[in-house]
Protein backbone atom coordinates (compact mmCIF):
# COMPACT_ATOMS: atom_id res chain seq x y z
CA UNK A 1 0.00 0.00 0.00
CA UNK A 2 0.93 3.42 -0.86
CA UNK A 3 0.90 6.62 2.09
CA UNK A 4 1.69 9.96 2.00
CA UNK A 5 3.66 11.37 5.33
CA UNK A 6 3.96 15.02 5.93
CA UNK A 7 6.16 16.96 8.71
CA UNK A 8 5.62 20.22 9.97
CA UNK A 9 7.04 22.90 12.04
CA UNK A 10 9.66 22.11 14.59
CA UNK A 11 8.95 18.05 13.62
CA UNK A 12 10.09 19.00 9.60
CA UNK A 13 13.05 20.65 10.98
CA UNK A 14 14.37 17.54 13.61
CA UNK A 15 13.68 15.30 10.57
CA UNK A 16 14.35 17.51 8.32
CA UNK A 17 11.69 15.97 5.61
CA UNK A 18 8.59 17.82 4.58
CA UNK A 19 6.82 15.02 3.21
CA UNK A 20 7.35 11.06 2.38
CA UNK A 21 5.33 9.13 -0.06
CA UNK A 22 6.01 5.18 1.36
CA UNK A 23 4.87 2.27 -0.96
CA UNK A 24 5.21 -0.81 1.66
CA UNK A 25 3.58 -4.27 1.88
CA UNK A 26 0.49 -4.07 4.99
CA UNK A 27 2.58 -4.80 7.75
CA UNK A 28 2.59 -1.54 8.94
CA UNK A 29 -1.11 -1.10 10.13
CA UNK A 30 -1.57 2.19 12.51
CA UNK A 31 0.32 5.17 12.86
CA UNK A 32 2.29 3.49 15.73
CA UNK A 33 3.41 1.01 13.33
CA UNK A 34 4.23 4.21 11.11
CA UNK A 35 6.50 5.49 13.86
CA UNK A 36 8.28 2.49 14.76
CA UNK A 37 9.17 2.05 10.90
CA UNK A 38 10.11 5.80 10.28
CA UNK A 39 12.43 5.20 13.66
CA UNK A 40 14.56 3.19 11.42
CA UNK A 41 15.95 6.42 9.28
CA UNK A 42 17.88 7.29 12.46
CA UNK A 43 18.22 9.06 15.59
CA UNK A 44 16.82 12.42 14.70
CA UNK A 45 13.45 10.82 13.76
CA UNK A 46 13.20 8.14 17.01
CA UNK A 47 13.54 11.59 18.92
CA UNK A 48 11.02 13.88 16.80
CA UNK A 49 8.74 11.29 16.64
CA UNK A 50 8.64 9.94 20.44
CA UNK A 51 8.24 14.27 21.65
CA UNK A 52 6.42 14.71 24.65
CA UNK A 53 3.61 16.71 22.85
CA UNK A 54 3.79 15.35 19.43
CA UNK A 55 0.35 15.33 17.43
CA UNK A 56 -0.33 13.21 14.72
CA UNK A 57 -2.91 13.62 12.10
CA UNK A 58 -4.76 10.93 9.45
CA UNK A 59 -6.48 12.49 6.34
CA UNK A 60 -6.29 16.31 8.20
CA UNK A 61 -7.58 14.38 11.64
CA UNK A 62 -6.22 14.69 14.90
CA UNK A 63 -5.93 10.81 16.03
CA UNK A 64 -4.52 8.79 18.80
CA UNK A 65 -1.65 6.59 17.56
CA UNK A 66 -3.50 3.36 17.75
CA UNK A 67 -5.32 4.87 14.86
CA UNK A 68 -5.32 2.69 11.68
CA UNK A 69 -3.60 3.47 8.50
CA UNK A 70 -4.99 2.40 5.13
CA UNK A 71 -3.91 2.39 1.30
CA UNK A 72 -4.37 6.37 0.81
CA UNK A 73 -3.78 7.83 3.71
CA UNK A 74 -1.86 11.05 4.30
CA UNK A 75 -0.85 11.33 7.57
CA UNK A 76 1.17 14.25 9.62
CA UNK A 77 3.25 14.54 12.24
CA UNK A 78 3.36 18.11 13.87
CA UNK A 79 3.70 19.82 17.39
CA UNK A 80 0.89 21.97 19.08
CA UNK A 81 -0.71 24.37 16.65
CA UNK A 82 -0.53 28.45 17.06
CA UNK A 83 -2.81 29.52 14.95
CA UNK A 84 -4.87 33.12 14.84
CA UNK B 1 -20.27 30.61 5.08
CA UNK B 2 -17.03 29.62 3.74
CA UNK B 3 -13.16 29.11 4.59
CA UNK B 4 -10.13 30.65 2.86
CA UNK B 5 -6.78 29.50 3.65
CA UNK B 6 -4.04 31.83 1.39
CA UNK B 7 -0.64 33.24 1.43
CA UNK B 8 -1.27 36.18 -0.50
CA UNK B 9 -2.41 39.55 1.31
CA UNK B 10 -5.84 39.86 2.84
CA UNK B 11 -7.77 42.93 3.57
CA UNK B 12 -9.74 42.93 6.36
CA UNK B 13 -11.59 45.99 5.32
CA UNK B 14 -12.94 44.53 2.18
CA UNK B 15 -13.83 41.48 3.81
CA UNK B 16 -16.17 43.28 6.54
CA UNK B 17 -17.29 45.23 3.67
CA UNK B 18 -18.57 42.02 1.66
CA UNK B 19 -19.46 40.15 5.28
CA UNK B 20 -21.97 43.20 5.58
CA UNK B 21 -23.40 43.31 2.14
CA UNK B 22 -24.18 40.06 2.18
CA UNK B 23 -25.31 39.53 5.63
CA UNK B 24 -27.28 42.75 7.16
CA UNK B 25 -28.35 40.84 10.10
CA UNK B 26 -29.00 42.27 13.13
CA UNK B 27 -25.84 41.65 15.06
CA UNK B 28 -22.48 40.66 13.14
CA UNK B 29 -19.40 40.86 14.95
CA UNK B 30 -15.87 40.70 13.25
CA UNK B 31 -12.52 40.04 14.64
CA UNK B 32 -9.08 40.89 12.92
CA UNK B 33 -5.66 39.75 14.18
CA UNK B 34 -2.76 41.75 12.77
CA UNK B 35 0.91 41.14 13.04
CA UNK B 36 2.44 42.65 16.84
CA UNK B 37 5.93 44.53 16.43
CA UNK B 38 6.63 42.61 19.83
CA UNK B 39 6.50 39.29 21.54
CA UNK B 40 7.34 38.78 25.42
CA UNK B 41 11.38 39.19 24.64
CA UNK B 42 10.74 42.71 22.25
CA UNK B 43 10.75 43.54 19.04
CA UNK B 44 10.05 40.64 16.61
CA UNK B 45 10.70 41.45 12.57
CA UNK B 46 8.94 39.21 10.48
CA UNK B 47 6.20 36.36 11.43
CA UNK B 48 6.65 33.11 9.47
CA UNK B 49 2.92 31.22 9.57
CA UNK B 50 3.41 27.68 8.24
CA UNK B 51 0.28 26.23 7.15
CA UNK B 52 -0.95 22.58 6.43
CA UNK B 53 -3.33 23.85 4.10
CA UNK B 54 -5.42 20.66 3.69
CA UNK B 55 -6.27 20.22 6.91
CA UNK B 56 -6.74 23.93 8.04
CA UNK B 57 -9.42 23.83 5.29
CA UNK B 58 -11.08 20.71 6.65
CA UNK B 59 -10.52 22.04 10.68
CA UNK B 60 -11.81 25.70 9.76
CA UNK B 61 -14.76 24.63 8.02
CA UNK B 62 -16.23 22.41 10.58
CA UNK B 63 -15.29 24.78 13.21
CA UNK B 64 -17.39 27.32 11.11
CA UNK B 65 -20.34 24.50 10.88
CA UNK B 66 -19.98 23.94 14.76
CA UNK B 67 -20.54 27.53 15.26
CA UNK B 68 -23.36 28.01 13.32
CA UNK B 69 -24.67 24.86 15.33
CA UNK B 70 -24.26 25.86 18.69
CA UNK B 71 -25.20 29.47 18.24
CA UNK B 72 -27.74 29.62 15.29
CA UNK B 73 -25.91 31.79 12.92
CA UNK B 74 -27.04 33.25 10.13
CA UNK B 75 -23.54 33.06 8.43
CA UNK B 76 -19.85 32.80 9.03
CA UNK B 77 -16.95 33.80 7.39
CA UNK B 78 -13.14 32.57 7.92
CA UNK B 79 -10.38 33.83 6.42
CA UNK B 80 -6.55 32.90 7.19
CA UNK B 81 -2.97 33.98 6.11
CA UNK B 82 0.38 31.74 6.15
CA UNK B 83 3.64 32.92 4.96
CA UNK B 84 5.95 35.33 5.40
CA UNK B 85 4.15 38.58 7.46
CA UNK B 86 5.89 41.71 8.48
CA UNK B 87 4.48 43.63 11.70
CA UNK B 88 1.09 45.43 11.37
CA UNK B 89 0.09 42.88 8.75
CA UNK B 90 -3.59 41.46 8.96
CA UNK B 91 -3.35 37.44 10.26
CA UNK B 92 -7.00 36.44 10.09
CA UNK B 93 -10.34 37.59 9.56
CA UNK B 94 -13.61 36.25 11.31
CA UNK B 95 -17.01 37.58 10.90
CA UNK B 96 -20.24 35.99 12.44
CA UNK B 97 -23.64 37.18 12.07
CA UNK B 98 -26.87 36.29 14.12
CA UNK B 99 -30.28 37.56 15.18
CA UNK B 100 -29.05 38.87 18.38
CA UNK B 101 -25.51 40.07 19.49
CA UNK B 102 -24.86 37.64 22.51
CA UNK B 103 -25.06 35.09 20.09
CA UNK B 104 -22.78 36.56 16.92
CA UNK B 105 -19.92 37.75 20.12
CA UNK B 106 -19.81 34.55 21.64
CA UNK B 107 -19.42 32.36 18.16
CA UNK B 108 -16.50 35.10 16.91
CA UNK B 109 -14.47 34.74 20.53
CA UNK B 110 -15.38 30.56 20.36
CA UNK B 111 -14.09 30.78 16.66
CA UNK B 112 -11.39 32.60 17.87
CA UNK B 113 -10.37 30.45 20.76
CA UNK B 114 -10.54 27.46 18.95
CA UNK B 115 -8.85 28.30 15.56
CA UNK B 116 -5.83 29.43 18.14
CA UNK B 117 -4.89 26.30 19.14
CA UNK B 118 -6.90 23.46 16.45
CA UNK B 119 -5.76 25.19 13.66
CA UNK B 120 -2.72 23.45 12.08
CA UNK B 121 -0.65 26.98 11.81
CA UNK B 122 2.40 27.02 13.31
CA UNK B 123 4.01 30.25 13.93
CA UNK B 124 8.04 30.94 13.74
CA UNK B 125 9.02 34.60 15.03
CA UNK B 126 12.61 36.08 13.51
CA UNK B 127 14.40 39.09 15.56
CA UNK B 128 18.03 40.06 16.45
CA UNK B 129 19.03 37.38 13.67
CA UNK B 130 17.00 34.70 15.74
CA UNK B 131 14.54 32.06 14.52
CA UNK B 132 12.22 30.69 17.70
CA UNK B 133 8.99 28.80 17.04
CA UNK B 134 5.99 30.41 19.37
CA UNK B 135 4.92 28.12 21.99
CA UNK B 136 1.21 27.48 22.99
CA UNK B 137 0.53 30.35 25.90
CA UNK B 138 -1.44 28.65 28.81
CA UNK B 139 -3.93 31.43 28.73
CA UNK B 140 -5.04 30.51 25.16
CA UNK B 141 -5.21 26.51 26.10
CA UNK B 142 -7.32 28.01 29.42
CA UNK B 143 -9.47 29.77 26.83
CA UNK B 144 -10.25 27.03 24.22
CA UNK B 145 -11.09 24.83 27.35
CA UNK B 146 -14.06 27.20 28.84
CA UNK B 147 -16.08 26.23 25.61
CA UNK B 148 -15.80 22.35 26.59
CA UNK B 149 -18.29 23.33 29.06
CA UNK B 150 -20.02 26.85 29.31
CA UNK B 151 -23.12 27.65 28.33
CA UNK B 152 -23.43 28.37 24.61
CA UNK B 153 -24.07 32.07 25.29
CA UNK B 154 -23.16 33.81 28.14
CA UNK C 1 -10.92 57.26 20.12
CA UNK C 2 -14.12 58.89 18.67
CA UNK C 3 -17.94 58.96 18.97
CA UNK C 4 -20.12 59.85 15.91
CA UNK C 5 -24.10 60.45 15.93
CA UNK C 6 -25.59 60.91 13.06
CA UNK C 7 -28.89 61.07 11.29
CA UNK C 8 -27.02 59.97 7.91
CA UNK C 9 -26.14 56.97 6.84
CA UNK C 10 -23.39 54.83 7.85
CA UNK C 11 -21.47 52.24 6.38
CA UNK C 12 -20.23 49.94 8.73
CA UNK C 13 -17.59 48.62 5.79
CA UNK C 14 -16.31 52.32 5.56
CA UNK C 15 -15.66 52.56 9.25
CA UNK C 16 -13.84 48.91 9.65
CA UNK C 17 -11.99 49.93 6.84
CA UNK C 18 -10.77 53.04 8.31
CA UNK C 19 -10.37 51.71 11.96
CA UNK C 20 -8.24 48.53 10.45
CA UNK C 21 -5.79 51.17 8.09
CA UNK C 22 -5.10 53.35 11.63
CA UNK C 23 -5.11 50.58 14.18
CA UNK C 24 -3.72 47.50 13.25
CA UNK C 25 -3.36 46.18 16.50
CA UNK C 26 -2.73 42.62 17.75
CA UNK C 27 -6.72 42.50 18.13
CA UNK C 28 -9.45 44.37 16.85
CA UNK C 29 -13.32 43.37 17.16
CA UNK C 30 -16.10 45.39 15.81
CA UNK C 31 -19.80 45.24 15.99
CA UNK C 32 -22.50 46.33 13.06
CA UNK C 33 -26.11 45.99 14.55
CA UNK C 34 -28.73 46.60 11.45
CA UNK C 35 -32.37 47.00 11.55
CA UNK C 36 -33.99 43.64 11.35
CA UNK C 37 -37.12 43.08 9.65
CA UNK C 38 -39.26 40.95 12.18
CA UNK C 39 -39.78 41.79 16.14
CA UNK C 40 -41.73 39.63 18.85
CA UNK C 41 -44.96 40.43 17.51
CA UNK C 42 -44.04 40.02 13.05
CA UNK C 43 -43.01 42.40 10.46
CA UNK C 44 -41.71 45.73 11.14
CA UNK C 45 -41.75 48.26 8.26
CA UNK C 46 -39.72 51.16 9.59
CA UNK C 47 -37.80 51.45 12.79
CA UNK C 48 -37.78 55.10 13.86
CA UNK C 49 -34.77 56.07 16.79
CA UNK C 50 -35.47 58.97 18.56
CA UNK C 51 -32.03 60.70 20.18
CA UNK C 52 -31.03 63.40 22.73
CA UNK C 53 -27.99 63.98 20.40
CA UNK C 54 -25.84 66.50 23.48
CA UNK C 55 -26.65 63.56 25.78
CA UNK C 56 -25.84 60.83 23.66
CA UNK C 57 -22.38 62.28 23.09
CA UNK C 58 -21.35 62.32 26.39
CA UNK C 59 -22.33 59.22 27.48
CA UNK C 60 -21.12 57.32 24.57
CA UNK C 61 -17.59 59.16 24.87
CA UNK C 62 -17.54 58.62 28.94
CA UNK C 63 -18.29 54.88 27.66
CA UNK C 64 -15.51 54.64 25.08
CA UNK C 65 -13.07 56.18 27.89
CA UNK C 66 -14.42 53.47 30.30
CA UNK C 67 -14.00 50.63 28.33
CA UNK C 68 -10.43 52.11 27.01
CA UNK C 69 -9.05 51.83 31.05
CA UNK C 70 -10.92 48.63 32.16
CA UNK C 71 -9.81 46.72 29.29
CA UNK C 72 -6.50 48.37 28.39
CA UNK C 73 -7.80 49.17 24.82
CA UNK C 74 -5.52 50.50 22.52
CA UNK C 75 -8.46 52.96 20.55
CA UNK C 76 -12.04 52.76 20.16
CA UNK C 77 -14.26 53.76 18.19
CA UNK C 78 -18.48 54.23 18.69
CA UNK C 79 -20.97 55.32 15.80
CA UNK C 80 -24.62 55.29 16.22
CA UNK C 81 -27.51 56.81 13.80
CA UNK C 82 -30.57 58.08 14.42
CA UNK C 83 -33.82 59.05 12.47
CA UNK C 84 -36.20 56.83 10.75
CA UNK C 85 -34.59 53.53 9.23
CA UNK C 86 -35.53 50.59 6.83
CA UNK C 87 -34.95 46.96 7.63
CA UNK C 88 -31.02 46.03 6.78
CA UNK C 89 -30.06 49.67 7.52
CA UNK C 90 -27.27 50.16 9.94
CA UNK C 91 -27.67 51.32 13.29
CA UNK C 92 -25.00 51.28 15.14
CA UNK C 93 -21.06 50.19 14.63
CA UNK C 94 -18.39 49.83 17.64
CA UNK C 95 -14.60 48.97 17.17
CA UNK C 96 -12.23 48.26 20.08
CA UNK C 97 -8.03 47.07 19.67
CA UNK C 98 -5.86 46.02 21.80
CA UNK C 99 -2.54 44.12 22.18
CA UNK C 100 -4.57 40.50 22.83
CA UNK C 101 -8.55 39.21 21.61
CA UNK C 102 -10.00 38.89 25.05
CA UNK C 103 -9.44 42.75 25.88
CA UNK C 104 -11.20 43.51 22.24
CA UNK C 105 -13.46 41.05 22.59
CA UNK C 106 -14.72 42.35 26.09
CA UNK C 107 -14.65 45.85 25.64
CA UNK C 108 -16.55 45.86 22.54
CA UNK C 109 -19.55 43.79 24.60
CA UNK C 110 -19.23 45.96 26.98
CA UNK C 111 -19.86 49.29 25.21
CA UNK C 112 -22.89 47.26 23.43
CA UNK C 113 -24.29 45.96 26.22
CA UNK C 114 -23.74 49.58 28.17
CA UNK C 115 -25.10 51.80 25.26
CA UNK C 116 -28.35 49.22 25.00
CA UNK C 117 -29.90 50.53 28.34
CA UNK C 118 -27.43 53.82 29.18
CA UNK C 119 -27.44 55.78 25.67
CA UNK C 120 -30.22 57.94 25.09
CA UNK C 121 -31.58 56.55 21.74
CA UNK C 122 -35.63 55.51 21.67
CA UNK C 123 -36.78 52.95 19.37
CA UNK C 124 -40.26 52.79 18.53
CA UNK C 125 -41.04 50.61 15.47
CA UNK C 126 -43.73 50.93 12.59
CA UNK C 127 -45.88 47.69 11.32
CA UNK C 128 -49.17 47.28 10.21
CA UNK C 129 -50.13 50.80 10.48
CA UNK C 130 -49.02 51.00 14.26
CA UNK C 131 -46.25 52.37 16.05
CA UNK C 132 -45.25 51.17 19.07
CA UNK C 133 -42.47 52.14 21.33
CA UNK C 134 -39.67 49.25 21.60
CA UNK C 135 -39.68 48.37 25.73
CA UNK C 136 -36.74 47.25 27.07
CA UNK C 137 -35.59 43.72 27.03
CA UNK C 138 -34.91 41.55 30.13
CA UNK C 139 -32.21 40.40 28.69
CA UNK C 140 -30.88 43.83 28.27
CA UNK C 141 -30.79 44.66 31.38
CA UNK C 142 -29.34 41.03 32.51
CA UNK C 143 -26.35 41.96 30.25
CA UNK C 144 -25.82 45.14 31.37
CA UNK C 145 -25.82 44.38 34.97
CA UNK C 146 -22.90 41.83 34.63
CA UNK C 147 -20.45 44.39 33.89
CA UNK C 148 -21.24 45.47 37.33
CA UNK C 149 -19.20 42.74 39.00
CA UNK C 150 -18.15 40.29 36.27
CA UNK C 151 -14.24 39.91 36.21
CA UNK C 152 -12.93 42.57 33.31
CA UNK C 153 -11.80 39.85 30.97
CA UNK C 154 -13.36 36.42 31.63
CA UNK D 1 -33.26 81.64 36.67
CA UNK D 2 -33.42 80.14 33.19
CA UNK D 3 -33.49 76.34 32.26
CA UNK D 4 -34.37 74.56 28.87
CA UNK D 5 -36.22 71.43 29.77
CA UNK D 6 -36.92 68.52 27.00
CA UNK D 7 -38.96 65.42 26.45
CA UNK D 8 -38.41 62.45 24.85
CA UNK D 9 -40.07 59.55 22.91
CA UNK D 10 -43.67 58.17 25.42
CA UNK D 11 -42.99 60.89 27.88
CA UNK D 12 -42.55 64.11 24.86
CA UNK D 13 -45.81 62.03 23.65
CA UNK D 14 -47.69 62.62 26.39
CA UNK D 15 -47.15 66.37 27.49
CA UNK D 16 -46.97 67.29 23.60
CA UNK D 17 -44.01 69.12 23.85
CA UNK D 18 -40.59 68.78 22.90
CA UNK D 19 -38.96 71.55 24.55
CA UNK D 20 -39.15 74.13 27.00
CA UNK D 21 -37.72 77.30 27.90
CA UNK D 22 -38.69 78.30 31.99
CA UNK D 23 -37.96 81.43 33.47
CA UNK D 24 -38.55 81.62 37.36
CA UNK D 25 -37.29 82.89 40.44
CA UNK D 26 -35.24 80.65 42.38
CA UNK D 27 -38.59 79.09 44.30
CA UNK D 28 -37.43 75.34 41.87
CA UNK D 29 -34.39 74.48 43.65
CA UNK D 30 -34.60 70.34 42.48
CA UNK D 31 -35.93 68.55 39.79
CA UNK D 32 -38.50 67.73 41.85
CA UNK D 33 -39.58 70.64 42.61
CA UNK D 34 -39.43 71.34 38.91
CA UNK D 35 -41.79 68.19 38.20
CA UNK D 36 -44.25 69.68 40.85
CA UNK D 37 -44.20 73.13 39.15
CA UNK D 38 -44.54 71.16 35.62
CA UNK D 39 -47.66 69.48 37.36
CA UNK D 40 -49.84 72.54 37.24
CA UNK D 41 -50.17 72.64 33.14
CA UNK D 42 -52.72 69.45 33.93
CA UNK D 43 -53.39 65.80 34.12
CA UNK D 44 -51.20 64.57 31.41
CA UNK D 45 -48.47 66.00 32.64
CA UNK D 46 -48.68 65.04 36.68
CA UNK D 47 -49.02 61.47 35.23
CA UNK D 48 -46.27 61.70 32.60
CA UNK D 49 -43.87 62.73 35.75
CA UNK D 50 -44.87 60.73 37.67
CA UNK D 51 -44.08 57.51 35.09
CA UNK D 52 -42.53 54.56 37.42
CA UNK D 53 -40.07 54.27 34.83
CA UNK D 54 -38.89 57.93 34.25
CA UNK D 55 -35.33 58.88 33.94
CA UNK D 56 -34.56 62.13 34.55
CA UNK D 57 -31.06 64.16 33.09
CA UNK D 58 -29.47 67.18 34.34
CA UNK D 59 -27.06 68.47 32.12
CA UNK D 60 -26.61 65.40 30.17
CA UNK D 61 -26.13 62.54 33.20
CA UNK D 62 -29.23 61.00 34.68
CA UNK D 63 -29.72 61.96 38.24
CA UNK D 64 -32.12 61.47 41.32
CA UNK D 65 -34.96 63.91 41.19
CA UNK D 66 -33.88 65.48 44.90
CA UNK D 67 -30.91 66.43 42.29
CA UNK D 68 -30.65 70.36 42.47
CA UNK D 69 -31.16 72.67 39.31
CA UNK D 70 -29.40 75.87 38.88
CA UNK D 71 -29.35 78.84 36.53
CA UNK D 72 -28.34 77.85 32.77
CA UNK D 73 -29.14 73.68 33.52
CA UNK D 74 -30.47 71.25 30.69
CA UNK D 75 -32.89 68.91 32.40
CA UNK D 76 -34.57 66.34 30.81
CA UNK D 77 -37.24 63.68 31.19
CA UNK D 78 -37.68 60.40 29.24
CA UNK D 79 -38.47 56.32 29.69
CA UNK D 80 -35.88 53.80 29.73
CA UNK D 81 -33.28 54.05 27.09
CA UNK D 82 -33.42 51.58 23.78
CA UNK D 83 -30.13 52.02 21.76
CA UNK D 84 -27.83 49.98 19.70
Amino acid sequence: MAIRVKFFSLIREAVETEELTLNFDAEISTVAGLKSFLGERGEAWVEALSHPNLIQAVNQRVVFQEEAINDGDDVAFFPPMTGG
Amino acid sequence: MSVTITDSDISPGDLATAFYADNPHGAVTTFAGFVRDFNTQGEVETLHLECYVEMAERVLSDLGAEARQRFGLKSWQIVHRFGSLSSTTPIVFVATSADHRAEAFSACEFVMDTLKTDAPFWKREDFEGEQQWVTVAARDVDRRRRWDTKDPVS
